[in-house]
């Protein structure tokens, strides 16, 4: 196992950084947006055009023929930058369509998609229902060229601004992906009666497909908020030693800089573990068990280290004018995304009679 | 000891009861119920109801509309009211600046400043913190000097919370520059808001809201006669104010409706073929919270039932600190109940979500403040490393 | 609700207080006794004289007719102490008797089980099982006046010791209590192989005076565990105050002075959480609820303390020649008996839906 | 980045991991493993077994029996060792005393020390701190006063690990008191325990064993060729020995083999209908160590590849601080699993009982010392924060 970092790494590294520069929220001294990003369409057509998209997929469906690897250097960047975008929602479909859909559909719909011509974003929580791959409330019915949806998605980030979406919903027993027009979608609400959907891929190929997106998509919200992480302790750490109280800088009390250490702890454990589902997806994009660990370590360490940035900063770390409490926003953002610190714990539980120890080194 | 309450107690709990929740409107107890940003008319509206009744500032002297309650039934007091979702008598009036001026200000600020401090005729606000004295007040900067009968004041506050509805704002200023020691330099001033001079900036906060802001002033001529106290006492006034309220603090009547509130909709939200509160990490987080609460909530009635007069039980310096920190867990845990719904901010009109989780992660960064005003969690520990273990560390 | 002590319980404790002095382990340069202690036939006799066994039970049945409370505040002072003895057992099994036993068998039994001269603890745990009130492995079969009891009971703290043991054995498909002679037993594994044996009262009975005798015991155990707490902290401080570490006391070490503070908070959660605990089984000695949380608020405090109490101590915490570490192997042992955290929140969990929110005050 | 080893590292994992599980009797390792006391019989045998391969010192110099390996390379020969339960080679030879005298010893030392030092001849232990000095290691007292050809010794050490079993003592003592600086009068001596006036008194530690002691100086005169390096350089000889070893500080391999076993018991102890493991509270616990143990050994893997020469990856630094505080969570929750069980240290000879649960508390108990010997957790954050952050505090 090796995490150098090669040359085609580092230059993506740092057109990714630059991009993000460019396309980072500006500093201002008034009220600033909160809250989940709206989708910039001039962030957007920049992220496509470097190619950030087709990262991880094969130059025959219009990918780079790089890896999840670069996914997860290039999200960190983002991450670090506050530049919050439908890039993981967009993966995921990706992923989705790459390991569900059949040849056709994926000739037809991944080039656009990497491109940046066509966003399809996924549609699987249900309101009123805890997070799950299955479907329950969404149904479809119909035979295949005739599928119609029944019930409703909701929050579907970025579906107002999708061209289709990618969803899953329940058909008899099983839980199956479906495609559907997202032109007439104005919101995070979508509701289906009766709506036209075509059927992505098979019903046997839609767990493992299923697992392979979410996947993916959780490489580039973990990878998102160890950029966040990466950028809230050296402001942390900054603060600390500028800011004075009692006629002191803060770095004299070591209650405090004893935590700043501890924080330091959580980021380099998080790094380890993205970089590394990174590397375990390149070689399986089925691997669940590397992508719920890393799930389950960003979720703990982002929230350790969102909290207590803010608690180290005292009143400024709560006012939007400053970055270090939108990264703490943003990482709860996150640990409520494709399953929580909790979901993936019982995901994980669910599968300790398949090894006798933890095994990284293969 | 005795498990129960005393017949009497009894009695006052069950008035509480019945008062709150039958003399306080329905729908302004459930728009305070739901959270979010609070409306100022609703919390005028209540402390005003309050007062007819008697009940806006018990612990004020008798004279000035108190009541000679027990430490006991001024918790039972509190624990009714955020029990039935009454919105409390302003802080800054009742338990701040109202005690103060009961304390230490003139026969003639008294009888000007106390009768509309209660009634909430008066909206106060505070002056405290500065950009560069946080916790550390005796470094504060603002600047206050004689001129005639006037003091001139110049300089900025800020977390001034609620500023935005404040008429009046009491204010540590610097009136002493020469002071041999810094705490010694200091008044407390009570300044009109509508003073030509002073401008307000609200400050907006990662959860989107406006509740804290920035108070400038520039040559603002206050009165003398609105100084409380002598000049130079204005360190002893702002130790007098925030110890004041030790029993009382952990806002725990809060933290049980929020709890019960989080557990009735995970009863709600579907799960596999059951519910969230099914889930056996979930309702073991549940089990341990309410476990975690009763301690706390037995706790401060230990204080209180332990408090006489000045001589507070040494553990009421821990209910600030536990206190804040199971509020912030009881909010955590209520954003990860909403789960995915959480994300969504401002839920759109045709909405199938629930309308409590469009507020659930503003709360919880709302509520990370919780730790850090009215003195931070690091100074709670350092009060109780110092005060009660004896380590000057 | 009060939790002022009365001239009465002040009484008590300071003669405990007494007692416990006078048969406390006795500071040592070189090996002393470490793990589960011995009985101590003396200990036992001066603690059963002063009529700490009475003290929750009512004068018809050589009880002292005070409550529950004073046993609480006896066990702190034992706890405080280092007095390790079978007092949470006996009224663990006294309490199995008075709410399980026929009026004959609370007659012939509690009253030399409270005044000392005959030793019954309770046989609960089975080997190769997780902590239950349950019996499972070990059966009782025969009719009424013929029952023999199958199957292992271990271990049974102070079985050696004891005269009779009250244990738990399935009958059928319920759990019973069953009395057995103690004689032969000459160690914590207790095996019954058609061993004859006499019902405590009836199996309709048996899980209420199962719930009221572990009650009983958690009481008397979270209590000591409070004692021990009590104890370690200010030894903590005093070590702060004076041990000196590059040429200041450690007290100048603002990480340790705020880890102390937290300390004391976990201390004063468990104290009210006992005391309230003593209260309320007064009142209801079926109260589980009470008795889980004192479990688990003590539990959480105990371990939290013991560790820190060591940490901050350094090495010196970790010798046997000094109380702090005994009092956190104590605490340890506590945390194992009578159901640990995990198997107390399990217990609460199952108990979510009869009430809307916490109520302590009634 | 490589998600697999190289061909070249797949193969020696494998010529590591048949060495220890074929060439280290499988009965050695069972007691290993076991836990408890250790044997050092066993650690005598093992050790030489290693030596006679070529294996007991890989990081040494070649030509004392070094390998010149990668990074990534000493920690698979390390993690392989503790998987297969092989007794390392004792940490004071094989990693503290061997390197210094590899470094800063005269040929003749070398010549003499280093074969029985890597063969386990020589049983050595430290003798740094002091009763007065602990983490303080500057402020120690024990004196060391040159008379004609030897030092003459008086003073105290403590908390010297297998001290009952060693043969020598390498130690640190005050030979220039007048030193300008406390740090610049120390120098580094190497002492025959078999010599007049040394005492050895072991220390009970609370889990019951001995595996610390005292050792007293009374008069103890060592020949003045046993002092390593120049007067006076102890100070920077000790800072090298502590800082000496910064992979492989965490016991990942040791930690791995404890949370396996715990799984495995788990799975046997009977709980309701069905296994302790199935209990959803106990899986996740599971779930979330073993998540926990993957990122600490995936950041010992980015550490071993970034770190080249003497240029150890930052992250280096938690490796301690995180071994220590995971292994104790295992050894805690270990014994949570153990339960009822954990209340007997000695088992009746009849017992029905695994083995096992009567190390569990113990055990537990043991361990507290990780977080506190070899540099205390607070010692590492203070390392991390001034060495890594800047924050100088």
């Amino acid at each position: 196992m090796d995490f150098t970092i090669d040359d085609d790494q580092k230059a993506l590294q740092d057109a990714v950084h630059e991009l993000a520069a460019r396309h980072a929220p500006a500093e201002a001294h008034g009220d600033v947006p909160v809250g989940p990003a709206a989708h910039d369409p001039k962030t957007w057509a920049a992220i496509a055009e470097m190619g950030l998209l087709a990262l991880p997929f094969g130059e025959d469906v219009g990918g780079a023929g790089a890896s999840t690897v670069e996914v997860a250097l290039a999200a960190t960047e983002l991450g670090k930058a506050r530049v919050v975008t439908a890039y993981a929602d967009a993966l995921t479909a990706a992923g989705l369509i790459a390991h569900g859909g059949t040849a056709a559909q994926r000739d037809d719909l991944l080039p656009g998609l990497l491109d940046g011509s066509v966003l399809i974003v996924p549609g699987l929580a249900e309101p009123g229902r805890s997070w799950s791959l299955e479907a329950y409330d969404v149904t479809a019915s119909g035979a295949a060229g005739e599928v119609t949806l029944s019930g409703a998605k909701e929050p579907v980030p970025y579906a107002d601004a999708a061209d289709k979406l990618v969803v899953t919903a329940r058909a008899g027993d099983r839980t199956g992906l479906y495609l559907v027009d997202a032109a007439d979608v104005t919101s995070t609400h979508v509701r289906f009666d009766g709506t036209p959907a075509v059927a992505l891929g098979s019903l046997d190929d839609a767990p493992r497909a299923l697992r392979a997106g979410l996947n993916l998509g959780i490489l580039a919200v973990t990878a998102e908020a160890l950029g966040a992480m990466d950028a809230a302790l050296p402001m942390t750490v900054e603060y600390l030693k500028t800011r004075k109280q009692f006629g002191v800088p803060l770095a004299a009390f070591q209650t405090l800089t004893q935590r700043a250490a501890d924080m330091y702890v959580s980021l380099e454990l998080a790094r380890s573990t993205v970089l590394y589902a990174g590397m375990a997806l390149a070689a399986d994009p089925d691997d669940a068990t590397a992508a719920s660990r890393a799930k389950v370590v960003t979720g703990q360490s982002g929230r350790h280290i969102g909290q207590e940035a803010i608690q180290l900063h005292g009143g400024i770390g709560m006012t939007a004018e400053y970055a270090v409490g939108h990264y703490t926003a943003r990482l709860t953002a996150i640990e409520h995304t494709f399953g929580d610190t909790r979901w993936h714990l019982a995901r994980l539980a669910a599968t300790l009679d398949d090894h006798q120890q933890v095994d990284v080194l293969a | 000891m005795h498990l129960h309450l005393s017949e009497e107690d009894a009695a006052f709990q069950q008035q509480m009861r019945d008062f709150f929740t039958t003399q306080v409107p329905a729908d302004l107890r459930a728009r305070w119920a739901a959270g979010g940003e609070p409306s100022a008319d609703d919390m005028r509206e209540a402390q005003r109801l309050l007062n007819a009744a008697g009940l806006a500032v018990p612990h004020w002297p008798v004279e000035w509309g108190g009541k000679d309650w027990t430490q006991l039934q001024r918790h039972i007091y509190l624990q009714e009211m955020q029990a039935a979702s009454v919105p409390p008598p302003l802080a800054f009036n009742a338990n701040m600046v109202g005690p103060v001026i009961a304390t230490f200000g003139s026969q003639e600020q008294k009888e000007r400043f106390l009768p509309p401090t209660a009634n909430l005729n008066i909206w106060w606000c505070q002056g405290f913190s500065e950009p560069g004295a946080g916790s550390d007040l005796a470094g504060l900067q603002i600047r206050a000097v004689l001129d005639g009968d006037e003091w001139v004041v110049n300089g900025q506050k800020t977390w001034t919370t609620l500023g935005q509805h404040a008429d009046w704002i009491f204010a540590l200023v610097r009136t002493e520059p020469d002071a041999p020691k810094k705490q010694q330099g200091i008044s407390f001033l009570l300044i009109d808001m509508t003073t030509p001079g002073i401008t307000v900036r609200p400050i907006q906060l990662i959860d989107g809201g406006h509740e804290v802001n920035e108070v400038f002033f520039d040559d603002v001529r206050v009165p003398a006669d609105q100084l409380v106290g002598e000049r130079g006492q204005g360190w002893t006034i702002a130790k007098f104010l925030l110890g004041n309220e030790r029993v009382g603090v952990a806002p725990v009547g809060t933290i049980k409706r929020a709890l019960a509130s989080a557990k009735q909709h995970a009863a709600q939200i579907a799960s596999g073929d059951g519910t969230l509160l099914q889930e056996p990490l979930v309702a073991a987080r549940f089990a341990e919270l309410e476990t975690q609460l009763a301690a706390l909530e037995l706790t401060v009635l230990r204080v209180a039932a332990n408090s006489h007069g000045d001589k507070p039980e040494p553990a009421s310096s821990i209910l600030k600190l536990r206190g804040s920190q199971l509020q912030q867990d009881v909010f955590e845990f209520t954003a990860d109940i909403a789960g995915p719904a959480s994300l969504e901010w401002h839920q759109p009109d045709d909405t199938d979500l629930a309308a409590w989780t469009a507020l659930a992660t503003r709360t919880y960064l709302n509520f990370r403040k919780a730790s850090i005003y009215g003195g931070s969690n690091e100074v709670q520990r350092s009060i109780i490393a110092s005060g009660i273990l004896g380590l000057k560390g």
